[in-house]
């Protein structure tokens, strides 16, 4: 059966994809925030994952207004990496995981999840930075299929923290019902705290940061008596996508540790952050 | 609509939606470098074709981005405005709060500390 | 305060629409059929709506398979009719009620609907039909507001019988907190029984027709036991629109009495039907 | 993916669907008049621009449904497709079923009574 070996929330600024593709990661600005990336890479390399869930949100590259999902799962053979207006660099493609697709979906719609499903899909810096962050030798071919699932962040309502809890759940119990000896690790991206837009950008929150990042490891249903609004509030109205990184833990349907964390402020506008989990479930801890 | 009072924030809700849609889907539109390109070239003609009204035409002209958030406009939109404009969100961060790119980024870095 | 005062539960076949196009509601195939909308049009007279709320399901007009949603709510000043590749002459634009259409998004995703907002939005067959059916007097000026819900049923899995009728009653809860005092009703379009494709093509299951025409007034949520693949064994493979009747049904919270029925074998491919329910709450029985 | 032994019946799930996409994708593009008109000045460039593999190709040149549903269509989507061909659906159901179309009509009518 596929199981869950771990989860990776990490931030996806696009200013990160613009440094790498400028190759300046040993710039003085970033050094430090890179350097945070190497226990992540070392956790990786010894979780082996065979697919990435990529719970991450569109910032107006595959959805616009006219038809805004709550929620999307991609459902395609391959992920386009597409401009989004400044020109960068486009990646190559994601490779998917179809029949793995249409088996969360199947599942999301029996659990009463009113989702999306996307048989042709382009995917953001929200989905492509971390994978660039993650996967920093990839030379153009991922060594992982992918599963893109984007969460509502552009047009309130959005869906609630607690709303994203269930559906990270129900991802959890999709994956692990999947009957391919298949190793998935779960990635939650976006955040943390930042603000873009009106005579409150720039605003940062380290004190409900580095709450968050307690919490979610050891009290995540803590997280779910928030609102959006509270969000907005102590986040910051970009900070929403710590909608993704709920998803992402409930995901995580064993024993949660966490492996090793990051806070580093600022990334661009944005206090960035990572986090890597461990899971272990009861068949995981009886192979072992 | 619930108003919400957080400071010096508008959260784009429906009210918000109805007023910016025409603004919103043309700068969706400026993913694409054709478009981008044919918008360069003649900015008041494409602002016509996307049916802007005067309010959003008068931002736009004015690269507001206070303005482009009145009249309706999706920051996650407006950044590919600002991406032709060469600008990044610490630029615009300074124009909306009115203090120099280098002071926004010290309030930025004071913010970690 | 909004009250829904009734439903009307229609068949949305295109060749009615090709039959009005070309005038020929007199002709001998088509007389049965159209005389059987004047109890509904009379009782629309007195019911008096200032909005419809459309439950129906696009067949490929305005989504696709890149972006298939489960439950689709349009949040546009008004609603535009599209040719379908077939030609068809394309109605008047039909108008819209933004403000309500946001309250009721606010509210299905506060009670964890997952919907799609549609802010542009072309509406086909089962929209546009069941309008020029109900308010054939229209010439060009529609008398009401719509308010477009869409329900999946192109690509499986699809929402349960159970999902629509929940989806319809939180409709119903939505509508009845709006604070203006609108008269809506509800439509539900498509069915009955038929199937176009495979070898069962013509398909068409009067037994089941007319238990769904019983049960749906007097013991709705029995109809919720049913799955989806049950409708497609019992209904056909099209028989599955049943789902927008059900969620239709679900929206009338107060005390339901049917006003009138219609069922005829065949409109094209279906078994074509009618019911115009009315439907009276506690509030609409004090105001009485 | 399940299967459901409902006779004569391919519910139109995901496996069919990653089958059929090209085809369908061709077949959706049928809304516009404009595409209707350039498949039928040459159906094969039509056919080659949507990408379609050899079995599609085979089922479109040969207007057969069933072959079609086998290939991976959605029957919203080849509604489009039979509507250039000026078929109704009593048509594609009579050729699907291997009836004459007054045959078709007859089994329609007799399920009424
Ligand atoms: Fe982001
Ligand atoms: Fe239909």
């Amino acid at each position: 059966m596929a199981q869950i070996v771990g989860a990776i929330a990490t931030s996806h600024i696009p200013a990160i994809g613009k440094a790498i593709a400028e190759k300046r990661q040993n710039d003085p600005y970033w050094k430090p925030f890179f350097d945070g990336y190497a226990a992540a890479h070392a956790w990786l390399k010894q979780a082996r994952p065979d697919v990435v869930v990529m719970i991450y949100n569109d910032h107006g590259l595959n959805f616009f207004l006219d038809k805004m999902p709550t929620f999307a799962v991609g459902a395609a053979a391959q992920y386009r990496s597409e401009d989004e207006g400044w020109g960068l660099p486009v990646l190559n493609s994601f490779p998917g995981d179809a029949a793995l697709s249409w088996h969360v979906i199947e599942h999301l719609v029996a659990d009463e999840f009113d989702v999306v499903s996307c048989q042709d899909m382009a995917v953001d810096h929200g989905f492509t930075v971390p994978m660039n962050l993650m996967f920093p030798d990839a030379g153009g071919q991922w060594p992982v299929k992918t599963l893109p699932v984007s969460i509502n962040t552009v047009q309130h309502p959005l869906p609630s923290p607690a709303r994203c809890w269930k559906l990270g759940r129900a991802i959890g119990r999709a994956i692990e019902s999947y009957p391919k000896d298949l190793r998935v690790v779960v990635f939650g991206t976006g955040g943390l705290s930042h603000q873009l837009d009106g005579t409150r950008a720039g605003f940062i929150n380290k004190k409900f940061d580095l709450y968050c990042l307690d919490t979610i490891v050891r009290d995540p249903e803590a997280l779910t008596k928030l609102s959006v609004i509270d969000l907005v509030r102590e986040a910051g109205a970009q900070g929403v996508e710590f909608l993704n990184w709920i998803a992402m833990r409930g995901a995580l349907l064993g024993n949660v540790s966490q492996v090793h964390r990051n806070y580093h402020i600022p990334i661009s506008n944005t206090a960035g952050a990572t986090l890597v989990l461990e899971n272990r479930t009861a068949a995981q801890s009886q192979a072992a | 609509m619930q108003h919400h009072d957080i400071p010096g924030t508008t959260v784009f809700d429906g009210e918000q939606a109805q007023k910016g849609y025409a603004l919103n889907a043309m700068c969706y539109s400026f993913n694409a470098a054709a478009n981008r390109d044919e918008f360069k070239r003649d900015e008041d003609a494409y602002c016509t074709k996307y049916g802007l009204n005067e309010e959003q035409r008068t931002a736009i002209r004015e690269r507001n981005v206070l303005k482009l958030l009145a009249a309706g406009g999706n920051v996650y939109y407006l950044a590919k405005f600002a991406g032709i404009l060469n600008l990044n969100v610490q630029d615009i961060g300074a124009q909306q709060t009115g203090m120099s790119v280098d002071a926004f980024k010290e309030k930025l870095a004071a913010a970690g500390r």
